[in-house]
């Protein structure tokens, strides 16, 4: 005899299509077209620091680089659902995230050029790092959460990361922590289809990546990762449940990764035109810009002087990490713990050519 | 008087901690109502409830994960893993985060992390249980690295472990859990993170040990002073930082080393000890250098593990044989 | 605009509950009750060799134990859904399962008394030892699989853990694996309700633990665990399935740990006999032989034949285990590479006495 | 001629294993169609097929545990580890089971698997790509650690890794990637796994040591030429069993020993080889030991990464100073 036990399903949102045109009633915060020229500039901003890093890259004056081009809408809308005193736990792919929630250019120009001060945000004083080992800042979110929770507040915790990344251990590991402690976090995955040259379909057999929260025993749901409005909408309403005490969400962004993985990558390799064409006339930007165009909310003037305005902002940034003075050696040392021990300090003056 | 075993002192160290300071929070697999399948967290639950002593999920790598966020936020975990055998899991957010979210971050953010674990064998533990894995950890650099040998040092090292604002491992070994009872009082002083202890003065050779190796080495010491070898006995304590110079020192005295470890002998921690004395203190060597370990053999299952710790009289005859040299 | 993307159901199969009354048509084999009485006596020898290695134990001769009192009924259905050369690959509470597949009881003893030679069974050469290290096994269980693949076998492998295990990322990352090449492997979930101390609410917020199956895109399903029929029906319709290239399938198995955690627990430390005593009543002997006897197939008299029977394996097993004389050091050598390296043999000359 | 870099070599290695023997296949992130981020395994599939280089969801322990599935059936897996960053996830499977499954079911089910990772620093990579974990594999028993630093080497010694009926790790100094050339044919032998390499032969200093440290050992005994210090420079190359003979043989000659290891200095591998001597070949030094070393910090990013790794100029002062002390 069979009897049903349990009963799931996974949910797609989409507000704006490719056409620019809304599919039905906005949330309220989109009836604001100020809000959405707020989330416009903020994946504009995304795409020139994106443009600008890479060039750094190709000429020597930066280290591997990961773009965010075509996924703009991902970080730029979870961020803007998030509150200042929220929590931020990347990968490394959501610049776009990182620079809404006031860490600077100069800093991930930093980072991304190989010193550390890079990570030592003046904004966001607690938001983590990027993290490289994929998947494995999933348990720091939830550890977060449960901060958190623990001190009776009703911040909460956004964590990213990628369609790759879904397949971790660590992932799995931190959904459950999230699910049997109904912790304030979100997950977001940023899935852009490809984990390097691993197309979505060799990652996992699941229909979504949504549904990995089902194993956790908490909400899942889709969203249309081009439309920046569905992301914000989805992460916001996540976050309000996560607050007053309704756990954890997986949202699921659906997106492209229209560039290659990192700047070390060339993705000809695995990859052809054919593939990656169509979903260039998915992305996020030209959809926003004719949906507010069409409200009268955004005129080319307005896009020139932010085009303008990105530029200047971005060659400041430029000019500004390549005026930082490099870090003297003895940062290594005098980091690693609170207080130097004694051996390390004999390393340390060994090192820096001051011997003891 | 308040006499404990190791395990007790571990226990009262814990609850110290936690009464002075509301950051602490003890997670891991029955740390709770079980009180700690060693009962090191007996007791924790009722006195400070469950928003402080917490039982997690089967899932070690989250739970050092878990401890790193917690850290992040600034309470300080003391996440308990429940033996050696499974740490390994845990091992990528030692190494990648918890050991250097200070540094990676230039001090913005911080991991005030304690990681215990029972360690090595003796105790006809099950597969897995008796591993003794300390050497990967000292590699680790961020991370300060403690084994505990005797209830009044697990105590002041403990507490001092949680107090530290670094990830620190603290590894307790099953063996000497109710192996003694010691005075260690409740308001027992932290013992320094960077300190070995002499345990015992001697003039003729240098024990370096740690953790379930103490009690082995002071026996061997025992008896060869029987036979007129006055052996001076150093527990480490504290593997990383290493007191480099207390170990030095003695070896500038005695003229003789020998290093006792359970763990297999390559690339475990003694080759550190011993390389230490071969750069700096070379010119004091009266004797090679001997290192009593663990075969370089997985640790056999119940039946053969007595064969495979070093014991005291495998220590006394590498003793022997220093003397015998010069 | 939200559209439904995908869609789940966890079922929960019974054939005999606990009155002994079978719900509705039982499955094929199920007529024979020859077949029956093979699962009940699986069962029962698998309770004796329990209570002989838990006194083994508390007399001093037997290492630390877990015994597998009234989860029988899932260690011996599922061995008895698998061919002989399928492969086993279990965690440390399937004692029935191993016996049922020709692991002798004497290896098994060997083993839980401390002596690696009893994870050298003269029978099942290919099934994996008893694993300790809580879900570590689940990848081999895909590895199995895909080399059964990759040979083109219609052989397969089951795969047993228990509901702790599945908090486990490993065995999530198994799943995915097995996921994605629709690999031939059956993971039953042994939820005994118990992960040591921590009850399986407090292990995951998932409302079945079948339904981790749906994060890697595979089938999930619940069973009775203390109904043998359902076990072997659903483990052997799984196991068709994979044969056929269908791929994998979870299977969560509902029973209950009756005793403690192992010989070194106590678990009137955290769960009381409110909690307990009504398992009893749903343990899966009496069921069995409740419907057995209702059939006409099982006498009181078969019964007394059967326990005796069991004793006098069980007492047999002992007498030969406690007969086996001890390896020599030098096995911890000999065993660790095909061939001793020089330094390892320097280590055995000293360690054995023999010095080179 | 074929000329072949090293990464050119450890491609070559794989597709003459893979020719050779049905059993082996490639597992790993990437292997496939893109070839591994280091165009390690380029070619293989179009060659070998997809039932045998085979592309993996992103899960390190399950890669592992995978090919521990696979090996137990009797396939060699040879698994990519796509950074030593990213290995430790993998580590659990690599100690409770890669390396102890012969000896725990005394040889019924064995573990004849090869795990490759690049390791090291130097490329300018990003974080967490550029450690240096050897010595914590070193201290696995049942596990060989083999370490390429030179095309010819790489191609032998991975060949004799992917045959060994035993688990390896095989670590590929990313910065010697394609750092020179080499004559390296098809049917070049498979190199031993229990043998170090005297690369040069010197009667002042033993220099000991592999892996990206090679070159600059090398580079600093040519240095040191022109100041007439003779430099023996000998690349360990297997890690694990080590060749402790050819080491001890050395320092009887030349009376003193620098060891040259990337890793941070704490419980790095070089505290084993100084350990041996220490042990077996004390009488024959005439100066102290000396470590050239990574420093006891994390890896710093990019910018300072060249002044973490041992450099030629560094080792050449250690030797100066060994010359300087007798
Ligand atoms: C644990 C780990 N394994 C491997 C890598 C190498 N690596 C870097 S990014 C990446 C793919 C990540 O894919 P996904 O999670 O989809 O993120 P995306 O790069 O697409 O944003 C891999 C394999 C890594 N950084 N960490
Ligand atoms: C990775 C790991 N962590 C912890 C342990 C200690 N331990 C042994 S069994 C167990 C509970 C397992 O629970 P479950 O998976 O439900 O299996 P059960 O014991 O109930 O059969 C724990 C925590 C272990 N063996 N392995
Ligand atoms: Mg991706
Ligand atoms: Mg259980």
């Amino acid at each position: 005899m069979e009897t049903v036990v349990a009963r799931f399903e996974i949910r797609h949102r989409r507000h704006l299509g490719p056409d620019g045109v809304p599919a039905g009633d906005l949330p309220a915060f989109a009836r604001d077209p100020a809000e959405l020229v707020a989330l416009y500039r903020g994946m504009v901003r995304t795409r020139a620091f994106d443009q600008k890093a890479v060039a750094l890259q190709r000429t020597g004056r930066l280290g591997t680089y990961a773009s965010s081009l075509g996924q703009e809408a991902v970080a730029v809308g979870l961020a803007a659902a998030m509150r200042p005193d929220d929590v931020f736990v990347p990968a490394f792919r959501e610049h776009g995230a990182q620079l809404w929630r006031g860490v600077t250019m100069r800093e991930l120009l930093l980072y991304w050029g190989g010193d550390e001060r890079g990570s030592n945000f003046a904004g966001p004083r607690q938001d983590f790092p990027v993290n490289v080992p994929v998947g494995s800042q999933a348990p720091h979110a939830a550890g977060v959460a449960l901060a958190m929770r623990l001190h009776g507040e009703d911040r909460a915790v956004v964590c990213a990361f990628g369609d790759g990344a879904t397949s971790k251990g660590d992932v799995a590991e931190a959904l459950v922590f999230a699910g049997v402690w109904s912790l304030p976090v979100v997950f977001v995955v940023n899935n852009n289809q490809w984990a390097i040259s691993v197309p979505r379909r060799a990652q996992t057999a699941a229909e979504t990546l949504a549904q990995k929260a089902i194993a956790a025993g908490i909400p899942g749901m889709q969203v249309d990762g081009n439309d920046v409005i569905a992301v914000r909408d989805a992460v916001a309403e996540a976050l309000a449940r996560a607050r007053s005490g309704g756990g954890a969400t997986v949202v699921e962004a659906v997106t492209y990764r229209l560039g290659d993985h990192t700047t070390a990558d060339d993705a000809r390799r695995y990859r052809d035109d054919a593939e990656v064409s169509p979903h260039w006339r998915e992305e996020p930007l030209p959809r926003l810009r004719t949906y507010l165009t069409s409200l009268g909310a955004w005129t080319k003037a307005q896009e020139d002087a932010l085009l303008a305005q990105c530029r200047a902002e971005v060659d400041q940034a430029e000019a500004d990490y390549l005026a930082t003075p490099p870090q003297d050696l003895a940062s290594i040392f005098d980091h690693t713990f609170a207080v130097l021990p004694a051996e390390l300090a004999r390393q340390k003056a060994e090192a820096t050519g001051d011997e003891p | 008087m308040t006499e404990r075993t190791l395990v007790q002192a571990v226990n009262a160290a814990m609850a110290r901690a936690m009464a002075e300071d509301p950051a602490v929070l003890v997670v891991g697999e029955d740390v709770g109502t079980d009180g700690g399948v060693f009962r090191a967290t007996e007791g924790l639950l009722g006195r400070f409830g469950p928003q402080r002593v917490i039982d997690t999920p089967l899932a070690e790598a989250g739970i050092a994960g878990l401890a790193v966020g917690l850290a992040a936020q600034g309470f300080r975990p003391v996440a308990e893993i429940q033996f050696t055998g499974f740490i390994y899991a845990a091992l990528d957010q030692v190494v990648n985060h918890a050991a250097r979210l200070r540094t990676r971050t230039r001090g913005r953010l911080t991991c005030p992390l304690v990681i215990r674990a029972p360690t090595g064998g003796g105790v006809r533990a099950p597969e897995h249980h008796s591993e003794s894995p300390e050497a990967m950890f000292a590699h680790i650099p961020g991370l300060r690295v403690v084994v505990a040998s005797s209830p009044a040092r697990a105590f002041g090292l403990l507490l001092a472990a949680i107090r530290d604002p670094d990830p620190v491992l603290f590894l307790e070994p099953t063996r000497l859990y109710r192996a003694v009872r010691e005075e260690v009082p409740d308001d027992a002083p932290p013992l320094p993170l960077d300190r070995a202890f002499v345990l015992r003065e001697g003039t003729d050779a240098t024990l370096v040990a740690w953790g379930g190796m103490v009690p082995e080495a002071l026996a061997a010491a025992e008896a060869l002073e029987k036979e007129d070898v006055s052996c001076e006995v150093i527990d480490l304590a504290t593997l990383k930082p290493l007191d480099e110079e207390t170990i030095l020192a003695s070896v500038a005295r005695t003229g003789r080393l020998v290093v006792v470890q359970e763990a297999p002998l390559t690339a475990g921690f003694g080759a550190e000890v011993a390389a230490r004395v071969a750069e700096r203190g070379l010119m004091s060597l009266r004797a090679p250098v001997r290192r009593v370990t663990g075969w370089d053999t997985v640790m056999p299952l119940l039946r053969l593990e007595q064969r495979y710790i070093p014991s005291a009289a495998r220590i006394a005859a590498a003793v022997r044989d220093a003397m015998a040299f010069a």
